[in-house]
């Protein structure tokens, strides 16, 4: 029997001249999860937009049921039953769930949009295929877990019998992960064909049938997920072996930075969080436990300076925090890692050197009397480059051309370029490939190992465990749990304070967070 | 020098501003048409567009052509045409609806011709203030600038001889160009009471005669016989309008020509041309006469009689 | 001052608030729409122009309905004008947009000549139509309100009662229908309804000529009922006040309306001033429109700031 | 400028070849406008494209023209880099003339000081006029689209009025006041014409934002700002400040031309109306110059070169006036274009990369 979706010496250059794919095969049957997993940049997602009619490739054939078929547009791919949920979220953040859901295929009764058949239909649909959403809400309030079953809704709305993930795992937390696999397999068992793309190697053995390897736009191979480790497919992957595995720190220094009592408030007035007490000391990384939503990345964005504190203490090295802005804080030796690299932590239309500065526009070696100083500028970002290995045409290049991986990249560099006393991180490792992972963890380290107290919030319970010294775990926006972290402390552990099926009594959790 | 149809005396009209004022402007325009018709003259017209920067470069680059006579009107042009004038004394300049100080004696071969406008629009006031059943009248200015309050101020003074309690309730507009906005106006001021409306407004005093029209209200045109023009296309439009005060600026310009051709034509002076001279007057034409009643259009005839004879002195707001 | 609110208070107040407010809602609803789209649409200045003209050249021959509705095609085709440079030509929508306002200004002159054989400033030589009022002198016989009623309501621009209707369909348009659905989405977040499979330039191209077809009813209204009859330039300035409407009004119809109407009220009042306030220049009163448009939207703005942060304060 | 990647001089050269060919089709479509409605269209096009350097005169009417843009340009350009949509040129524009033509017909405007003290003085007024929607946009939220263009109209109105009321001389109902001193009135670089100090002033203004924007601190910071506000916030900006500031300064330019305009040799006095809306011409001039400053004259220069051409053209030949805004209506739509040339894949490749216009799914990014 034919392939259900077949991909044939695919090569796709882009109008500035990159290569993205170079001679990909991918061949995909029916009723299976395949996954395709390779570097940043490999060219994962150009094909898929291939796939889903937004690129057209210039060279090869791709095929449906055993029929040479191109997609002009997306339109022609959902009338052939693929859907895609894309890297980036397309979703009208004003628009509630069930008009982003039928948003392009809306039920109608005469010219008017049927608002209630499209209310019920999502209902029914997310109860399908078990994906729990409310479809009422503006999709702009949810959590991104949440976004993405919308986006996965969309897809099966439109009847999808080929499932496009791209990188659908980089965003969620482990049970959101696990709640997204129990649909994938709803899908599977109901027919359709799922497509999978993820940087996690973990979750790629678990939940694929099939692993297509791409790297520098060409496929390596293709392999049955149950034939091999993790360890051999990223090597495959990269053409080199890789340890994901950091020290963990030695003795930790003094008392760095305290936060009493903490209380913070939405825009619209609705608490987030309250009474957040712990501490952070010099030479030791905390790890923020918690699904996404509980007040982790609010408490960062607290101590940054860019969120107002409701009531509380912050200090630092003794320190009142409370009154200062952002750039005081700074100047005290806060450094910051965001969420979000392109919509908080860079000006993509910016230039590298420029970025690379941002942070720093009152100091001495890059300003003076107001004025810029370009040699100084430039050299830094030339430095920062080559040390942190960022792969870019030069220090004038807009960081907008960079793939995600490298922005990462000057992010980090710019706030560990000097040794920070406090430094604030969120998910620093999301979507980005192993390589730029083990980077990243070892200059999260050496930054500790220099004496800086680490706040770091991460979706990936493993990256935590991998990192931390101490955890506390959030849970509506409070602290119910603290732990000082060992071999024994797991996954599953945190879990299930997590998703507050577990309490610790208060004794161990004040020990815990000294 | 002589010329002839086959070597016509050349002549430029600089507009400061575009045609289709349907007054003013285009009045110039006629005149000169008038005598490309029937005079050995050849007409180019320039239209130098609403933007003011651009009105000096305007008649500099026509004077710089190589015309033989360089025509422009107003207080706008004046200044401009008499730092023109010395340096081209092969020119001849002709400007209109004002004059130049020639007391400096280097214009000579500059001529103005000035209109009292004002006595015109003394004789439709006094009639508009004996005719008007309210004893309110209003008047709808473009803007205040002087040739436009010299036909409003003239207009005052005649409604006031006529009639001393008459009531004038006057808007500016604050542009040309807008006829809805005119006509909103006048209708603001029927509404008001007033039931003659005297709109100097260009384009939007056009709305204004509209007004009266649909109000079935009585208006003065301006500038030149407005029942006229609208006469055979919008009958109702001129059965309403019982005078227009006219400043035959196509007649003066004509005849300037013409005087020019004989070399009759008194260059290094000014011309102020009333109603003696035919050069203004107000329109005595059949919706006259039906609308105003005969002892009124003889009382009218007697004023026009004292002010020529100087027993009426009719003030001018230039100087 | 009496007086005045004499007058403010007068059914013919009302009425000429009416009438000026008209062409201005309908240019507003054009500029809300192709804003909402996310093409902001300065060219309405020009597309009321050249409809104005369109429709005064073709009532000569045609009917008013005739006349209105080939004031209405014209803009539609600037705005598919607009499209093709915007979406096909990849030209900046700003710059389009201004091009068609200065091949308004000069074409319609051109363009007028060219129908009056001659006449560049006005169209009084050409014996153009109106557009029909409504009456509805009936509503005189009701005791009591009757005549308040009748003073009121009739004698308004079929166009009057149209745009009201407008107002309503363009709500229903984009809040009722799933093509309202799909403009909403080009504008906020184009990436979406591209992955749904929603042809992206073809909605805004779409919303460009309807935004032209609205920008032209207020056109013909200007030039078929305001005043009857073309004159350049007559358009003055309004094309740009309903640019600013669309954002004072919130960008949703409603507000657009109570936008549109506040400039009315303040453009009739600006038009009655004058008669009982000699002594205020003219110039100074021509502000007021300007004036309270900015003041209201200063306030409007602080409000909404204020409401957020009492709604924080009452919840904390 | 900041984004000058090694490619910098071939993207360059690709939007000069790609203006210069919209250009000629441009003026191929003007060509037929002229062919239809000129009777001697040779002569109506070589008037097009050489009258502007026809004498010293029109050279100074050019130049004149050029100033004038390139100052309207840089103020748009300023605010457009801070990403915020101020239309208030016109306003400044009006105000800065006001009090311009204040300190000229005062006693300083007999002395030398009159020109910088005017100069001054216009900077002042365009600034405050600058600031307020700023202010209202930052304290309030107010749209600054919205309040820019309302404060355009009120200052017109507000200046005619002055001049009307309290400016004209007295009695003589002229709209216009009397010639300012020769020492408010910027000397004439070439005697007798239009090319005045205003250029002088204007190259300066451009050298002057230049600098701001890319060699001081507050420019790095605007354009943060304008790329991205978060990242400039989160970055310890104060971007409300710097966005203010921003329209502050380029009300300044805005006041700056302002004075240009009525001590420049054009009129030496003010007069009601007297921008004829160059004012928003600055909006071209930014958008095509991508709001970089050293790029703003360059392109006031050919547009402006353009626009003066087909004003001589207007005056000149039997081409009606109305057809000059036809045309240039066409220039713009054609300039502002970028389609697809002929091998343009393969220059491409041979350039480097293309920033070609952003479709949705880019968008997304
Ligand atoms: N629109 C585009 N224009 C030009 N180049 C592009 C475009 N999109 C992607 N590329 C380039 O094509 C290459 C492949 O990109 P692609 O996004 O397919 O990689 P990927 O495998 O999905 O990477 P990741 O794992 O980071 O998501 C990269 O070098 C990228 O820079
Ligand atoms: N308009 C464009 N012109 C040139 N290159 C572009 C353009 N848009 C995107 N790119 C390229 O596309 C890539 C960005 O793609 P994408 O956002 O998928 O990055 P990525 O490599 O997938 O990163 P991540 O792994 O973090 O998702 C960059 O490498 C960039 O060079
Ligand atoms: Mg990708
Ligand atoms: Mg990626």
């Amino acid at each position: 029997m034919a392939p259900l979706l077949e991909a044939i010496s695919i090569g796709k250059t882009y109008p500035g001249g990159t290569v993205a794919n170079d001679g990909v095969n991918l061949t995909i049957q029916a009723g299976e999860v395949h996954a395709v997993v390779g570097e940043n940049g490999a060219g994962k997602s150009t094909l898929m937009k291939i796939l889903f009619g937004i690129e057209q490739h210039d060279r090869g054939e791709l095929r449906l049921d055993g029929k040479p078929i191109r997609f002009a547009n997306p339109r022609e791919a959902i009338d052939n039953g693929i859907g895609m949920v894309f890297q980036h979220f397309s979703l009208v953040p004003s628009f509630s769930v069930y008009e982003n859901v039928v948003l392009g295929s809306e039920p109608r009764n005469g010219i008017k949009f049927d608002r209630q058949k499209a209310i019920a239909d999502v209902r029914a649909l997310s109860e399908k295929f078990r994906l729990a959403v409310d479809p009422l809400p503006p999709v702009g309030q949810l959590p991104v877990g949440q976004q993405q079953r919308v986006e996965i809704l969309k897809a099966l709305y439109r009847d999808a019998r080929i499932l496009i993930l791209d990188e659908p795992t980089a965003v969620l937390a482990p049970q959101e992960v696990e709640e997204l696999f129990v649909a994938v397999r709803a899908l599977v068992a109901q027919g359709r064909t799922v497509i999978f793309i993820a940087h996690k190697l973990p979750e790629v053995l678990e939940i694929s049938d099939r692993i297509t390897v791409m790297r520098a736009g060409k496929t390596v191979g293709s392999v049955n997920a149950r034939d091999v480790t993790e360890d051999s497919l990223a090597t495959m992957m990269v053409g080199r072996e890789i340890a994901l595995r950091v020290d963990r720190a030695g003795a930790r220094g003094p008392l760095a930075c305290e936060v009493k009592n903490l209380k913070i408030d939405a825009e619209n007035g609705s608490t987030i969080a309250k009474d957040l007490s712990l501490k952070v000391h010099a030479g030791e990384i905390l790890g923020l436990v918690g699904v996404e939503g509980n007040g982790q990345a609010e408490l960062l964005e607290t101590i940054a300076g860019l969120r107002p504190a409701a009531d509380g203490v912050i200090a630092l090295d003794g320190a009142d925090l409370n009154d200062l802005s952002v750039l005081q804080r700074r100047q005290l030796g806060v450094a910051s890692i965001p969420e979000d690299r392109i919509a908080r932590g860079l000006a993509t239309g910016a230039s590298i050197a420029e970025n690379l500065v941002a942070t720093r526009l009152s100091d001495k070696r890059f300003v003076r009397n107001g004025l810029l100083d370009l040699k100084a500028i430039k050299a830094n970002a030339l430095a920062l480059i080559e040390q942190f290995s960022v792969r870019a045409g030069g220090p004038n290049v807009a960081v907008g051309t960079l793939s995600g991986g490298n922005m990462q990249k000057i992010v980090v560099a710019r706030e560990l370029s000097e040794q920070p006393k406090l430094l604030l991180v969120n998910q620093p490792t999301r979507g980005v490939d192993l390589g730029a992972t083990q980077f990243i963890w070892k200059s999260l380290t050496k930054a500790r190992d220099g004496g800086a107290a680490v706040l770091l919030s991460s979706a990936d319970l493993s990256e935590l465990l991998a990192l931390s010294d101490r955890l506390v775990v959030f849970y509506r926006g409070k602290i119910v749990a603290a732990f000082v972290n060992s071999d024994d402390l797991t996954a599953e552990t945190l879990g299930t304070y997590m998703l507050g099926l577990n309490t610790q009594d208060p004794e161990t959790m004040r020990a815990a967070l000294q | 020098q002589e010329y002839t149809k086959e070597n016509p005396l050349k002549v430029v009209y600089v507009v400061h501003g575009t045609l289709g004022d349907k007054s003013f402007l285009d009045s110039a325009a006629a005149g000169l048409k008038r005598a490309a018709e029937e005079l050995p003259v050849e007409v180019t017209v320039i239209e130098s567009g609403l933007d003011r920067g651009r009105w000096q470069p305007a008649l500099a680059d026509a004077t710089d052509q190589g015309y033989d006579v360089v025509v422009a009107g107003s207080w706008e042009m004046t200044g401009f045409m008499a730092e023109l004038a010395p340096d081209y004394p092969e020119t001849k300049f002709i400007i209109f609806d004002d004059a130049p100080d020639f007391s400096a004696g280097n214009l000579g071969n500059m001529l103005a011709i000035n209109y009292r406008v004002s006595t015109a629009a003394y004789l439709a006031g006094y009639a508009a203030a004996k005719i008007t059943q309210t004893g309110k009248i209003g008047e709808i200015l473009g803007v205040e600038g002087t040739t436009i309050l010299e036909f409003t101020s003239g207009f005052e003074q005649g409604a006031k001889a006529a009639n001393p309690d008459v009531e004038i309730v006057r808007a500016v507009a604050g542009t040309f160009t807008d006829p809805a906005k005119g006509k909103e106006l006048a209708l603001a001021q029927f509404a008001q009471g007033a039931d003659i409306v005297f709109p100097v407004a260009g384009g939007t005093g056009v709305g204004a005669l509209q007004a009266a029209r649909d109000e079935g209200k009585l208006a003065v045109g301006v500038d030149s016989d407005q029942a006229a023009i609208f006469e055979g296309n919008d009958q109702a439009q001129a059965d309403v309008i019982f005078t227009s005060v006219e400043k035959k600026v196509g007649d003066s310009i004509y005849i300037a020509l013409q005087q020019t051709l004989d070399g009759t034509a008194p260059y290094g002076s000014g011309l102020l041309l009333g109603l003696a001279d035919g050069a203004v007057g107000i329109a005595k034409n059949s919706y006259y006469d039906k609308l105003v009643p005969a002892d009124v259009r003889a009382e009218v005839d007697a004023e026009e009689a004292k002010i020529i004879a100087g027993d009426i002195v009719v003030d001018s707001v230039m100087q | 001052m009496i007086e005045l609110l004499m007058t403010v208070f007068s059914a013919t107040f009302f009425v000429t608030v009416i009438r000026t407010t008209t062409p201005l809602l309908f240019a507003t609803l054009g500029g809300l729409i192709s804003d909402l789209s996310g093409a902001l649409n300065v060219a309405l200045e020009g597309m009321m122009l050249i409809a104005a003209l369109t429709a005064v050249i073709v009532s000569v021959y045609a009917p008013w309905y005739v006349a209105v509705l080939s004031g209405i095609s014209a803009g539609a085709m600037l705005g598919a004008l607009m499209a093709f440079f915007h979406l096909r030509m990849k030209a900046d929508i700003i710059l389009v947009g201004f091009a068609v306002n200065i091949l308004a200004t000069g074409g319609t002159v051109f363009a007028l000549a060219q129908a009056t054989g001659g006449d560049k400033g006005t169209s009084i030589n050409l014996p153009s139509k109106g557009v029909p009022s409504v009456d509805l002198s009936f509503l005189e016989a009701i005791p009591v309100i009757g005549r308040t009623l009748k003073s009121l309501l009739s004698g308004h621009s079929i166009l009057s009662w149209l745009a009201v209707l407008l107002v309503f369909a363009v709500w229903y348009f984009l809040y009722r229908t799933p093509y309202g659905l799909w403009l909403r989405g080009v504008g906020e977040y184009p990436a979406a309804p591209e992955a749904a499979g929603i042809p992206v330039n073809k909605v805004r191209a779409w919303s460009l000529i309807a935004s032209g077809a609205l920008a032209g009813i207020g056109g013909a209204q200007l030039a078929m009922f305001n005043y009857i009859g073309f004159t350049r330039d007559m358009t003055a300035g309004r094309g740009f006040i309903a640019l600013g409407a669309v954002l004072l009004g919130a960008r949703h119809p409603v507000g657009a309306m109570l936008a549109a109407l506040l400039f009315g009220v303040f453009e009739a009042l600006a038009i009655v001033m004058p008669n009982l306030f000699n002594w205020i220049p003219g110039e100074l009163i021509q502000t007021i429109p300007f004036a309270v448009t900015a003041l209201a939207l200063v306030l409007f703005s602080y409000r909404a700031q204020r409401a957020l942060q009492r709604r924080n304060a009452a919840k904390a | 400028m900041s984004t000058s990647s090694p490619s910098r001089f071939a993207l360059v050269g690709r939007e000069v070849a790609r203006a210069v060919i919209a250009l000629a089709i441009a003026l191929l479509v003007a060509l037929v406008v002229i062919l239809a409605t000129s009777a001697d269209p040779a002569k109506a096009f070589s008037t097009l494209l050489t009258a502007p350097l026809s004498s010293n005169r029109t050279i100074g009417l050019w130049v004149d023209d050029v100033a004038k843009l390139t100052l309207t340009g840089l103020a748009f350009s300023l605010v457009f880099q801070a990403k915020q949509f101020s239309m208030g040129v016109q306003g400044q524009v009006y105000m800065g003339g006001l009090f311009a033509a204040l300190v000229a017909m005062s006693p300083i405007g007999a002395t030398p000081f009159a020109i910088p003290v005017a100069m001054a003085a216009a900077m002042c007024a365009g600034a405050v006029y600058g600031f307020m929607p700023g202010y209202a946009k930052a304290r309030f939220g107010a749209s600054e689209i919205v309040s820019s263009l309302m404060l355009n109209y009120i200052a017109i109105l507000v200046v005619n009025y002055i001049i009307r009321a309290h400016l004209a001389p007295a009695g003589s109902g002229q709209l216009v006041t009397a010639k300012f001193p020769e020492t408010a009135i910027l000397p004439a670089i070439i005697p007798g014409t239009r090319f005045d100090l205003g250029i002088v002033i204007a190259l300066a203004a451009t050298v002057v934002v230049w600098f701001l924007l890319y060699r001081t601190n507050w420019g790095l910071k605007l354009r943060l700002v304008g790329h991205n506000a978060k990242f400039a916030e989160y970055s310890g900006i104060r971007s409300s400040f710097i966005m203010v500031s921003a329209m502050t300064l380029a009300g300044s330019f805005g006041g700056l031309l302002g004075a240009v305009f009525v001590q420049g040799r054009a009129f030496g006095n003010l007069a009601q109306n007297f921008d004829g809306n160059m004012a928003f011409e600055g909006i071209l001039i930014a958008i095509v110059a991508r709001n970089k400053p050293l790029a703003v004259p360059v392109v006031a220069l050919a547009y402006g070169y353009l626009r003066q051409g087909a004003q001589l053209m207007g005056i000149r030949t039997d081409v009606p006036t109305e057809m000059i805004s036809v045309v240039q209506a066409i220039i713009i739509l054609l300039v502002a274009s970028s389609f697809t040339l002929p091998g343009k894949k393969f220059i491409g490749r041979l350039m480097g990369r293309s920033q070609t216009a952003t479709t949705a799914p880019e968008a997304a990014k």
